[in-house]
């Protein structure tokens, strides 16, 4: 037999830095954001940057859900109702009933996580597409959000509960900003950092993140080697509600009244925010800091055409032609990571 | 290599104790009958093969085994008790391992992460402890280098290997984390000569090592050099169920093909 | 816990009198072009079902922002014979179709809320509302007396013919206006997309809101860019007329929505009933009136009850 | 070797029927409109029947065509804007060079048919998922309409052109109505019956349709065996485009006018129309009947809901429950047909 | 049998001419290179047998030739002309018909859809004409049975069907397709002695019509049944490059095997 090391390989270092998901989003990212410099001078301060950094965010927590369940394999078009579902909740039980916020809270919680396991399990148990089962709750929780908030309070916004105990403490938590010199950070930013780096850690260093891998690459296969398919899925649907309740916490605590109808169109916002960040739509590749620049290259460029002042009559033309360059550069990295030779 | 196994292997597991016993099982999927009063035991240290034609039914009948499907009719035996798996990991948790003919692999992992798919080595079992990368990586090697797989990069996806390699990797699996029952679905049938005499050694080690061993195979000649107990299926139900003593390769070869056709063919070819 | 803020206690104001609902033994369909949740409409459809509640009418609400769709909901209502239509006409041209078959059928149609020039023409028989580029003009002289030179306007609804004619209004009398697009349904979004825009460009002195909930977002985005620019909105809802109370908003171009409503069904309710023709062939203007710090201590407490 | 009747089966006729893709659907559009037969009252006139038909041809005419790209494995994201910016081209083409409406028509078919090859040979030249590339598409669109049409006419809506030469002969192509007795057909209507006829022939009954199963249910095997993939998934965006393009030539002369801003929303409608009517999500397997039936449910159930008076703060709850409704019976049908046994 | 394949057969082919003639072929995937150095001919009316170990490259030297996968270096000339395929189509243009190991059907399609696919028959050339239906169940029936293969619903979804039955199945769509050159990727792994032996009299009916044969397996006695030339590929190169009377099948297995290890481990196992 020849000598096996005639046709093994070590990967250079620079090639396997090139392989990792989130290098094209990353390389897409920088592109857009030296263009935006050079194209719009308000673009160019801490500030503005900061601003991007928190339009981010809010799109991103509820991304990197989105991002975990797709990479396991599913979708969830009730990701941006629930938001505002979850505010609600919250809001008008306190309301209604004169009960803490941190009651209100906390049943809302578990409100959502109740709705990401009857997704899943709905799911799981009817074989249904996650597609069809959540564009069903989308529906009904949109129903029901305008429905019930007429009910409790006879108009389609909630009412105000800046009054009501518990404010300052949960607006602390959800929605609270600091300074540092002239730019205001939102808590929401600092947040949005730490779950990234929860969901990455668990995704590759972790028997649940193999796990997640595993059910949307090959549910089966992963199945038939014991993989609990059924409790990691309907986990990843109720992960994906958390992000869900957190974003909703934030939107209730920051503004004190939500618009019954809102949240509507956002779930696309996060399937993009992790496709551009290199997850596969058809699931078991992807990565969590991948979806984080997914959804900062949204946020970068909604906010970025304003800054650069472009006709808002084109704005989702300038949007579509940057999505579409960032899929594409994305698309070229990975490409020259497999392309080069070795030796 | 069988160093591995006897670690592994479970203490208590006694020569010729039955581990499972299928009696009058049954499957029909949909409107298709699928198999159909079907007797099997499978005795610890012995290695039991299924053979059969295309379509016989030996792969719905080691799903039945393992927990992937349910039976429709008959009874499962697991240690004397009587049981109905509702799921792979129930079998698992009874320690029998499979390596299925279609279900190898996760084709966008890399290799030691499908090695290691459903067993993971962690550092703690709280939900967020790290997993032993590197250990598993270099179980994983050395695991597939004892079958004489040689990958280029485990850390590279699956799917990108050969078929033959896929197969390996599923069976050095099997084996080493194969506790009691080790069910192998037509393993050599995509391995070349080399690699079909590891997992037969393999197959061997592992019934030295006290455990069960269901053997599926088209080549009378594997099964013979491994096999305690043959069973032929034929359309679903069973054409023949013999202990090694009762029957010769002969036999199995020509109750196999319906006559010794590969000497007939020969002859045939003109060669 | 013993909290503030939380629900008052309510009173039924409904009153004595009121009909059953049919007990008019009428049916009547309101179509309009709302997208769902709007607090606007809502107020719409409080004044139309108050109406309803008065006159002992059945009322049929429903509503599509495609115009195609709010055409086959007309076409709903006529193969459903309901006994009147109120329709907004925000497309004219395309519900003309839709219209005429209501007309040939017998139904009488009334318009509101927007397509002022165009009602009589299409067979409607008479029209409350205001509009909505008259609206705009005023809001834009307003400011244009106060010595604005370069108002924001912000669209919350990419492509609405009545939001733009609202904005082509203000730039109309103030020709350095200029448009914003936001997402509505997000109140994050707005706050940041006009966060951005107002450090875009500084020179920004006024911002026009086209609806409440959006003023309020902007309050917010004004106070995190540290914009000087002053802020006036379309439409009320109780945070935003406490706002013009607390001087933070300058004026509210009011519609009276609610009255558009109201004025729809009862219109409907006299036609069938006793022939009238309500404003005389002519169209009634339900505004544009303007709330400010002036009139707005009487304004309050109606907008508490959402009929303001 | 035994005889080998032994385990052969022969399905019985009821069994045939049943396993059809399209009768799930059928069963649960029977059912819905039972329900709303006995809920509203001014459901029970054939010319309500026939506005639900009417409603229903305008989501099932482009549904055929998405329907036919789902079962080919891709999906078309700009199918609900391609109808407006068909229309646009059209109208705003001859109102402002004074062409005759008929080669407007013309030149916006050429557009539409231009869009869908675009998204097409981009799909599969780069071999980004169609989700993004149309997503992409969708945006772009979106913005040009609302930005051309600011720019043509100054205003967000398209000139009249009912006066433009031309006008007459199409509009009784694409929206002309007849009267039989009391009740209006639309001629949509009767293209939609003709569409869903070809599409049903062209996928069981051709070598087209062969190929389209075959690359919807395994690209790589298909292109193995010599089936022209790239041609054939170009084909498929192109036909979507078609049907977009027919469809906004019925709005453009229905309405003589249009809203740039319209038609976003609806390419979920067609997706919905399809799944609901049994075509998979992941291509492959579908069938044109069963998505006019999708189609039909939807606008039965949309105009339902308003023909019985019910809360419309509550509407898209309603719609929600109905669609979830309707795929389960779909799904309780399917499993029924396979489950009973021969013999 | 014969019958079907001589009537599909190519008159003009002539024995021992050059179908198709690969020198110094050479493929890599991205950083992986599979293939370096290859050269091979496939006369008409002969059987060039490729065996080799797992991952040895020889899926990929068939992919090349079938237009699956475009070659990195060397150069490949059918009938005499120097192409590089870019897609399989073109090389089903030219006559050469696959059957690969792991891109055989489509699940969900039925049976004779499967059977028919690509090569579908029309009742005329116009983009809507019909299918014969009938007339294509009715063969995929006929020539399925012919392999001892009987479907038993020949519109089940070909998914349904068990792994070896689809080999079958797209054994016998090549062979009754296949106009010059037929490439088998190990057709006989999945399958049982009987259908292994259809197959192997199916190859030798090809190469009696005049078809050049590509035979791809791990089996050196299924390859020395019908083989005129034997290639060994090892680790991407050429090990063993002998035409039959070269090479007897002692040798072939041992140079397979690295020794000839059945008989070994015959010996090692203990039986
Ligand atoms: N798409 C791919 N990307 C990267 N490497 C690949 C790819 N396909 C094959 N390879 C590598 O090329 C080598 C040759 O693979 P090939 O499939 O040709 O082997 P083979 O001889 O057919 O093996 P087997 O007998 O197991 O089928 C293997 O090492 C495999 O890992
Ligand atoms: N999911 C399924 N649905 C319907 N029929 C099935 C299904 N799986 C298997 N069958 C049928 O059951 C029979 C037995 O299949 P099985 O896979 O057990 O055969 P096998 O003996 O493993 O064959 P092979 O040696 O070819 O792998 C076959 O006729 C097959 O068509
Ligand atoms: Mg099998
Ligand atoms: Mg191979």
């Amino acid at each position: 037999m020849p000598t096996e090391s005639s046709n093994r390989v070590t990967l250079s270092l620079s090639n396997r830095i090139l392989a990792r998901p989130e290098v094209g989003a990353l390389v897409a990212a920088v592109i857009i954001f030296i263009f935006f410099l050079s194209a719009a001078p308000a673009f160019r301060s801490a500030e503005s940057f900061f601003t991007v950094l928190y339009q981010s965010s809010t799109i991103g927590i509820v991304a990197v859900g989105v991002g975990l369940l797709m990479i396991g394999g599913e979708f969830d078009l009730s990701a941006g109702v629930i938001t505002i579902t979850a505010g609600l909740v919250n809001s008008m039980l306190c309301w209604n009933y004169g009960m803490n916020l941190w009651v209100g809270a906390l049943v809302s919680l578990a409100f959502c996580l109740f709705i990401g396991f009857v997704n899943g399990y709905l799911v799981m148990k009817t074989g249904i597409p996650s597609f069809l089962i959540t564009l069903g709750t989308f529906f009904v929780l949109q129903g029901a959000n305008l429905g019930v908030t007429k009910l409790v309070t006879g108009s389609v916004s909630s009412p105000d509960i800046s009054q009501i105990d518990g404010f300052d403490s949960l607006s602390a938590i959800f929605a609270s900003s600091f300074k540092i010199g002239p730019v205001t950070v939102w808590i929401t930013v600092i947040w949005w950092f730490l779950f990234v780096a929860l969901a990455a850690w668990v995704l590759q260093r972790t028997r649940t993140g193999n796990w997640i891998f595993a059910v949307g690459g090959n549910p089966d296969s992963a199945r038939a080697v014991g993989v609990p398919l059924i409790r990691t899925k309907i986990g990843l649907f109720m992960t994906v509600s958390f992000f869900g309740w957190f974003v909703g916490m934030h939107l209730l605590y920051r503004f004190n009244t939500l618009q019954a109808g809102n949240g509507v169109g956002n779930e696309f916002l996060y399937i993009i925010a992790a496709v551009v960040g290199g997850t596969l739509l058809t699931g078991g590749y992807g990565n969590a800091i991948g979806v984080a620049i997914g959804a900062f290259i949204f946020g970068m460029t909604s906010l970025g055409i304003v800054y650069a002042g472009w006709d808002p009559n084109w704005f989702k033309a300038f949007l579509g032609v940057m999505l579409l360059l960032a899929v594409l550069v994305n698309l070229y990295v990975k490409r020259m990571s497999t392309a080069r030779k070795v030796g | 290599m069988t160093d591995t196994l006897a670690s592994h292997a479970d203490r208590e597991l006694n020569k010729g104790e039955p581990l499972i016993e299928m009696t009058g099982i049954g499957k029909s999927y949909g409107a298709i009958r699928a198999l159909r009063g079907i007797n099997l035991r499978v005795n610890a240290g012995e290695v039991t093969c299924v053979l059969g034609d295309n379509g016989a039914g030996k792969s719905t009948l080691i799903k039945i085994m393992s927990g992937l499907h349910p039976h429709n009719e008959g009874s499962l035996k697991v240690d004397g008790e009587d049981l109905t798996f509702s799921s792979p990991r129930q079998a698992l948790d009874h320690g029998i391992a499979t390596v299925y003919q279609d279900l190898a692999v996760v084709s966008l992992m890399e290799v030691w992460r499908n090695f290691f798919l459903g067993s993971e080595l962690t550092s703690g079992r709280y939900p967020l402890a790290g997993l032993k990368v590197k250990e598993m990586r270099r179980i994983a090697d050395e695991e597939l280098r004892k079958m004489g797989i040689v990958v280029k990069d485990i850390n590279q996806p699956i799917g990108t290997l050969s078929g033959g390699q896929r197969q390996c990797v599923a069976i050095a699996r099997a084996v080493y984390f194969g506790a009691r029952v080790l069910i192998l679905d037509e393993p050599t049938a995509a391995l070349g000569v080399k690699q079909s005499g590891v997992v037969l050694k393999y197959t061997a080690a592992a019934r030295d090592a006290g455990l069960g061993v269901v053997f599926i195979t088209h080549n009378p000649h594997h099964a013979y050099l491994v096999g305690d107990h043959f069973i032929i299926l034929k359309l679903g139900g069973t054409a023949l169920d013999k202990t090694r003593s009762e029957v010769g390769l002969d036999e199995l070869t020509t109750q196999m093909a319906g006559g010794d056709e590969l000497t007939e063919l020969s002859h045939e070819l003109g060669r | 816990a013993c909290s503030g803020g939380g629900k008052e206690a309510t009173t039924d104001d409904s009153g004595g009198g009121a009909n059953a609902a049919g007990s008019s033994g009428y049916t009547i369909a309101m179509i309009t072009h709302e997208t769902p949740g709007d607090t606007f409409w809502d107020k719409i459809k409080a004044g139309a079902q108050q109406a309803a509640k008065d006159e002992g009418v059945t009322l049929k609400y429903s509503n599509d922002p495609d115009a195609s769709k709010q055409a086959v909901l007309i076409q709903n209502a006529v193969d459903s014979k309901v006994s009147g239509i109120a329709t907004t006409l925000v497309t004219p041209d395309a519900l003309a179709g839709s219209v005429k078959a209501a007309t040939d059928a017998k139904i009488p149609v009334v318009g509101f809320n927007s397509g002022i020039d165009q009602y009589q023409q299409l067979g409607a028989l008479m029209y409350f509302g205001s509009d909505e580029t008259v609206a705009g003009t005023a809001a834009g002289k307003r400011i244009a007396d106060a010595g604005g030179k370069h108002p924001l306007c912000v669209i919350q609804a990419a492509g609405s013919v009545a939001l733009e004619a609202r904005c082509a209004g203000v730039k109309s009398a103030v020709p350095g206006t200029e448009n914003l697009q936001v997402n509505g349904a997000d109140d994050g979004a707005v706050v940041s997309t006009l966060q951005a825009k107002l450090s875009q460009d500084k020179s920004i002195d006024y911002i026009v809101t086209l609806g409440a909930p959006i003023a309020i977002d902007a309050l917010k985005a004004m106070e995190a860019a540290s914009s000087k620019a002053k802020l006036i909105t379309f439409d009320l809802n109780t945070e935003a007329a406490q706002d013009i109370q607390d001087g933070k908003i300058e004026f509210s171009i009011d519609q009276q929505p609610y009255v558009q409503g109201y004025m729809a069904v009862s219109s409907l309710y006299l036609y069938l009933k006793n022939g009238n023709d309500v404003g005389g062939g002519k169209a009634v203007l339900t505004g544009p009136s303007f709330v400010d710090k002036d009139n707005i201590a009487t304004i309050l407490p109606f907008t508490k009850k959402n009929t303001r």
